[in-house]
């Protein structure tokens, strides 16, 4: 595999490096040439992100995953602006795998981590402008007039003497043309489409006729359904499998097994699932056989109570003499995505390469790997990736890739790997479970004085197997939304102690760390508000005077929701605000609680500060998604454990938030010229923490156990 | 874990002494599976440490981005004769040791 | 062997007819347009219509469909309520990840066949058996009023 | 490390997240640091590498610490050495896994608490297999 070498230079690499919260871009190149040759041979190639048919319409090529997110909408408007084409022609295309789509943040081509915008802001605006330079420049070839004379609007090159010529006439001779080295950017103020309400999501008619095709919507001739029995306990293993009945269920082809566990294989779903069902398997359940969530709450208990590798220290903490203390623990769950679409991929091995067909947030990692197993080339390995029936980070992680390809490999066929609901939902790759012991410090006139959060968690770094613990001890994952904490506390010190229950497989879940920590913060804050006798709002603002970004979120959140204001009988206020993946959010909840203890949010009001925005609707529609995620999860989501098995399987026992329940919910984007912050996931962490906060102005308790309906 | 040393024997007070060991480990990234899809866990050196005489003159902390069969070439300054001892530890705990005599003269 | 009438199609299937619907559909008639989520009826991503009643298709043997009229999301659009609900749709920009949509849609549309002026707790009571992990539950909300007021304007 | 607030705390693995915590807001200027590696490498499973730092190396003026930050690694800060006055001369050789083409950059801190660096860009052919996670 040959590829370019990074084109950045040292300044740059350096210079870019030094402001870190925008993100970083290292070794873009812009691809003159491209390698989509299989693309329809009329259509003339731009670049490695453009194609142009003669009949105008352009074809934006994404390497990035859709699951929702409106980065198939996102992308294209970033290119669509510099291009000034006519948006109503303006199509897009799932690329492959190929090293012209690595994300520039991440180094490999992926999605997730809330880095689409973020990572290709500039990159696809240069392929756009880039684009547009070269149909300048073969539109006053045609002419043999100057350059400087044509302009461009909606998909045409027009010279200074009226004369036209359509983007599509021109892309053939513009595709022979050399991409210029410097392509100068628009000033955001002459956006036409970015920042500008009003586009539609490119993905809405084929998502809401049933013609979008997921990855469960693959069928290839030949191919088998496989459902794999899992050990029930994480680390189990068979010891003896019967498969006699199995074997007599119509349809069953196969069984077979591997590390996974014992897999069916089938003419389809029906037949492979009743196979499985019919299996008599004995397991040996190996270390796990006695854990249980008492247990891990006790670990991660202990371990928050001992403390472990310092995170971060200002001040002296031990010297801190309070008025008044504040103590106190909170506690987070193992949570699940339960992606709507059931984990599921599609492998066939051949004797030349391997192709899959998968909804996969990790494209470039599933090369990697894939190759390994199949062992053949990386470029031997074609990824055709599928729309992403929800991915929340769960479609980052290989093991239905893995699992389908040893399968098809195995089997020599076409092999279709589909999780039940059951299997999704106790297929592990979980949030961790975490503890926060916090210690806050009064002086006599309630002022903040001391602040310290010792942090007990699995280490996400270490589980995902391509990052590891930083030598200072302190996983990343486990402390962020904490040791970021933006409070100003003269005494402040952070402790993270790794511990790591059963070594069960987490992962990363929408938002990371933030989903629980920010959680554990932002409460905590309420408690040391309630302790100095100061209003949320008031306490927090007072403590943000060096975090302007954050004090602007939660002012605006807190005068759309008219924070003060009296509301109806019963219906409390709690407020939150967190930064995140580049964005700032702060939420604040209305809630009532019934008799019986039961909450009902009525309203959730969100301003969000993500620098500028590409498609503010897709934002606010972000935002109200990731509170609905985040809500959910406050709410219901637990994974728990008896005797080492997951003791939840499907969404009568793994809940969801439905209509009935569902908030009013608004969003407001603060305005900003700063460059592009993250989407998908900064309106997670702030539900929970505003809503809990709603829950003790409401009745004065406390709540420091997610979820509220234990 | 086989391992090589190379010290000069002798050397004067003062000079600057190279130092080259190859320890044979796979350096184990913990990105490669095998053909049943199971993942090789990580296992590198991730630390290393020099010491002359006793005292600790080189150390270095490694990860899988180090060849495998790691290759260190470094120096340390002639003082008097004693031992240059090098010792090494993977993610499994698996220690090692070489070294080597040198004797310096004034 | 089973026939089965599809959005006004006969097919003969070689299935057993104890085989939930959603997997003739899917697995025999490679219709994917209806989902599958849950296998328990608990999320919705499988309904379609039977006689124009909402069933969870991955719960409904398909013995149980013989004789009866089934419409899926790739049949909706014959009616007109189906049609202005799939505008509405499109209009609100309502799918994100867009998996439970199909599901949703078709539980909005027999909503809206018996009901033209439905309430929002009408609405809730129609549309609370179908799960959205993407929370597009206020955009479906205002599709479907929208939706209902296309249809009578019609 | 103190990540301060505002600061993406998962930085850590990218590049400029190895630098921040090597740096830690402190400047870092080019030179005193020569970095050696070839311009292309056919595979890169291993590839050599020298970095040699000018310093006298004496109790007062000397090098304490070498990063070497590999920036399409998976791990981009591949290497940590340290050292001092009773290493004689600041000079390391070692051999790389680079997972494709990029740059590498040298980083050294010396006793007064200054940060120089020199930088490499590597062609590499054909890929270490790193990339599977």
């Amino acid at each position: 595999m040959r590829a370019k070498p990074a084109n950045t230079s040292r300044r740059e690499f350096l210079k870019t490096s030094a402001m870190a919260s925008g993100g970083l871009i290292i070794g873009f190149t812009l691809p003159g040439a491209t390698r989509l040759a299989q693309a329809a041979a009329k259509e003339a190639h731009i670049n490695a992100y453009l194609r142009i048919a003669p009949n105008s319409a352009i074809t934006v090529v994404c390497g990035l995953s859709e699951m929702g997110q409106g980065v198939h909408t996102a992308i294209p408007m970033l290119i669509a602006e510099e291009l000034d084409a006519d948006w109503s022609r303006v199509r897009v295309e799932q690329a492959g795998v190929d090293k012209a789509f690595v994300n520039p943040i991440f180094g490999i081509q992926a999605t997730g981590g809330s880095t689409a915008v973020r990572g290709h802001w500039e990159p696809m605006r240069k392929a756009g402008a880039a684009a547009r330079a070269m149909l300048i420049a073969a539109a006053a070839q045609s002419w043999k007039a100057d350059a400087a004379d044509c302009r461009t609007e909606k998909g045409m090159v027009i010279h200074k003497s009226g004369k036209k010529l359509s983007y599509g006439a021109l892309a053939e001779k513009a595709a022979k043309l050399t991409p210029p080295k410097e392509v100068k950017l628009k000033d955001p103020a002459q956006f036409t489409l970015l920042g500008k309400s009003g586009t539609k999501r490119l993905d809405t008619a084929a998502k809401s006729t049933g013609k979008a095709k997921y990855g469960l919507d693959v069928y290839l001739p030949g191919m088998l359904t496989a459902v794999i029995a899992h050990p029930p306990v994480p680390g189990g293993k068979a010891v003896s499998v019967n498969d006699a009945k199995t074997k007599a269920v119509p349809g069953v082809r196969q069984v077979v097994q591997i590390p996974a566990g014992v897999a069916v294989l089938a003419d389809g779903y029906w037949a492979a699932k009743l196979g499985r069902d019919a299996l008599e398997i004995q397991w040996d359940h190996g270390a796990n056989a006695t854990l249980s969530s008492e247990g891990i709450s006790k670990q991660l208990s202990e371990g928050a109570a001992a403390g472990g590798a310092v995170g971060r220290n200002e001040g002296d903490f031990k010297a801190a003499k309070p008025a008044k203390v504040i103590e106190a623990e909170y506690e987070a769950p193992y949570l699940s995505h339960s992606c709507m679409e059931p984990l599921n991929c599609t492998a066939w091995v051949k004797k030349d390469g391997v192709e899959i067909w998968a909804g996969t947030q990790s494209q470039g990692p599933a090369q990697g790997i894939l190759s390994q197993v199949a062992g053949v080339q990386p470029g031997q390995v074609k990824i055709n990736t599928m729309y992403l029936g929800g991915g929340f980070g769960r479609r980052f992680a290989p093991d239905p890739v893995i699992g389908a390809t040893v399968l098809s490999k195995i089997t020599g066929k076409p092999v279709k790997l589909v999780y039940s609901r059951e299997d999704d939902t106790r297929g592990y790759f979980y949030r961790p479970a975490s503890v926060t012991r916090f210690k806050g410090g009064l002086d006599a006139n309630g002022n903040a004085m001391l602040f310290t959060a010792n942090v007990a968690s699995p280490s996400i770094m270490e589980a995902s197997h391509f990052m590891k613990l930083p030598p200072d001890g302190v996983d990343e994952f486990g402390v962020e939304g904490i040791r970021d904490c933006p409070y100003d506390f003269p005494n402040l010190h952070i402790e993270y102690s790794r511990q790591e229950p059963g070594n069960l497989q987490v992962w990363f879940w929408r938002s990371v760390g933030h989903s629980q920590n920010s959680f554990f913060l932002e409460s905590f804050i309420d408690e040391m508000a309630h302790a100095a006798g100061k209003d949320p709002f008031e306490f927090r603002r007072s403590l943000l005077g060096k975090q302007p970004r954050h004090k602007g979120a939660l002012e605006l959140a807190a005068e759309k929701a008219e924070w003060g204001k009296p509301l109806p009988a019963g219906v409390h206020r709690g407020i939150a605000v967190v930064f995140s993946f580049g964005s700032w959010c702060a939420e604040v909840a209305e809630v009532s609680v019934a008799a019986d203890g039961t909450p009902t949010v009525h309203r959730v009001v969100a301003a969000v500060d993500c620098g500028m925005t590409v498609n503010p609707d897709i934002v606010k529609r972000q935002i109200e998604s990731a509170i609905v995620y985040g809500l959910t999860a406050a709410l219901y989501g637990k994974i728990t454990f008896k005797d080492g098995q997951v003791q939840q399987s499907n969404f009568h026992d793994y809940r969801m938030l439905r209509m009935n329940q569902m908030p009013k919910v608004e969003v407001y984007i603060v305005p900003s010229k700063e460059a592009p912050g993250g989407i998908g996931e900064p309106g997670t962490p702030a539900v929970a923490p505003a809503v809990a906060n709603a829950i003790f102005a409401a009745t004065g308790k406390r709540i420091r156990k997610l979820p509220i309906l234990a | 874990m086989t391992a090589r040393i190379q010290v000069p024997q002798r050397a004067r007070r003062g000079d600057a002494v190279e130092v080259r060991i190859v320890i044979q480990h796979p350096m184990e990234t913990g990105f490669r599976y095998d053909s049943l899809g199971r993942r090789t866990p990580r296992n590198v050196i991730h630390t290393l440490v020099c010491r002359y005489g006793g005292v600790e003159v080189f150390r270095a902390e490694m990860g899988a981005g180090i060849a495998a069969n790691p290759f260190l070439r470094f120096f340390l300054r002639a003082r008097d004769s004693g031992d240059v001892e090098c010792r090494w530890v993977d993610s499994e705990n698996v220690s090692g040791v070489a070294s080597s005599r040198l004797s310096v003269a004034a | 062997m089973i026939t089965l009438s599809i959005n006004g199609k006969t097919h003969k299937i070689d299935a057993s007819p104890e085989t939930p619907l959603l997997w003739v559909l899917r697995d025999s008639l490679h219709m994917t347009g209806t989902k599958f989520g849950c296998g328990i009826a608990q999320c919705g991503a499988c309904t379609v219509h039977l006689d124009g009643s909402p069933v969870r298709s991955c719960s409904t043997p398909a013995s149980e469909a013989v004789g009866k009229k089934v419409t899926t999301i790739e049949g909706v659009a014959a009616t007109a309520v189906g049609k202005a609900v799939q505008a509405a749709w499109i209009q609100h920009d309502v799918p994100q990840c867009g998996y439970c949509q199909s599901g949703q849609i078709m539980s909005a549309t027999a909503l809206l066949a018996k009901n033209r002026a439905p309430s929002d707790s009408d609405i809730d009571e129609a549309m609370s058996g179908n799960v959205c992990r993407c929370g597009t539950y206020n955009q479906i909300r205002e599709a479907i009023k929208d939706a209902a007021a296309n249809v009578k304007g019609a | 490390m103190n990540p301060p607030p505002g600061v993406d705390a998962r930085t850590i693995n990218t590049p400029e997240g190895a630098l921040q915590s090597i740096l830690n807001g402190a400047p870092v200027r080019k030179g005193r640091v020569h970095l050696n590696l070839p311009q292309v490498a056919e595979n890169g499973h291993s590839v050599g590498m020298t970095v040699r730092v000018d310093s006298p190396m004496s109790e007062a003026d000397h090098v304490r610490q070498i990063d070497l930050i590999a920036d399409k690694n998976p791990i981009p800060r591949v290497a940590t050495f340290f050292l001092g006055p009773e290493s004689g001369r600041a000079e390391i050789e070692s051999r790389l896994r680079l997972n494709g083409s990029q740059r590498v950059t040298a980083i050294a801190r010396l006793s007064d608490g200054s940060f120089w660096f020199d930088a490499a860009d590597v062609t590499v052919n054909e890929l270490a297999c790193l990339d599977g996670g």
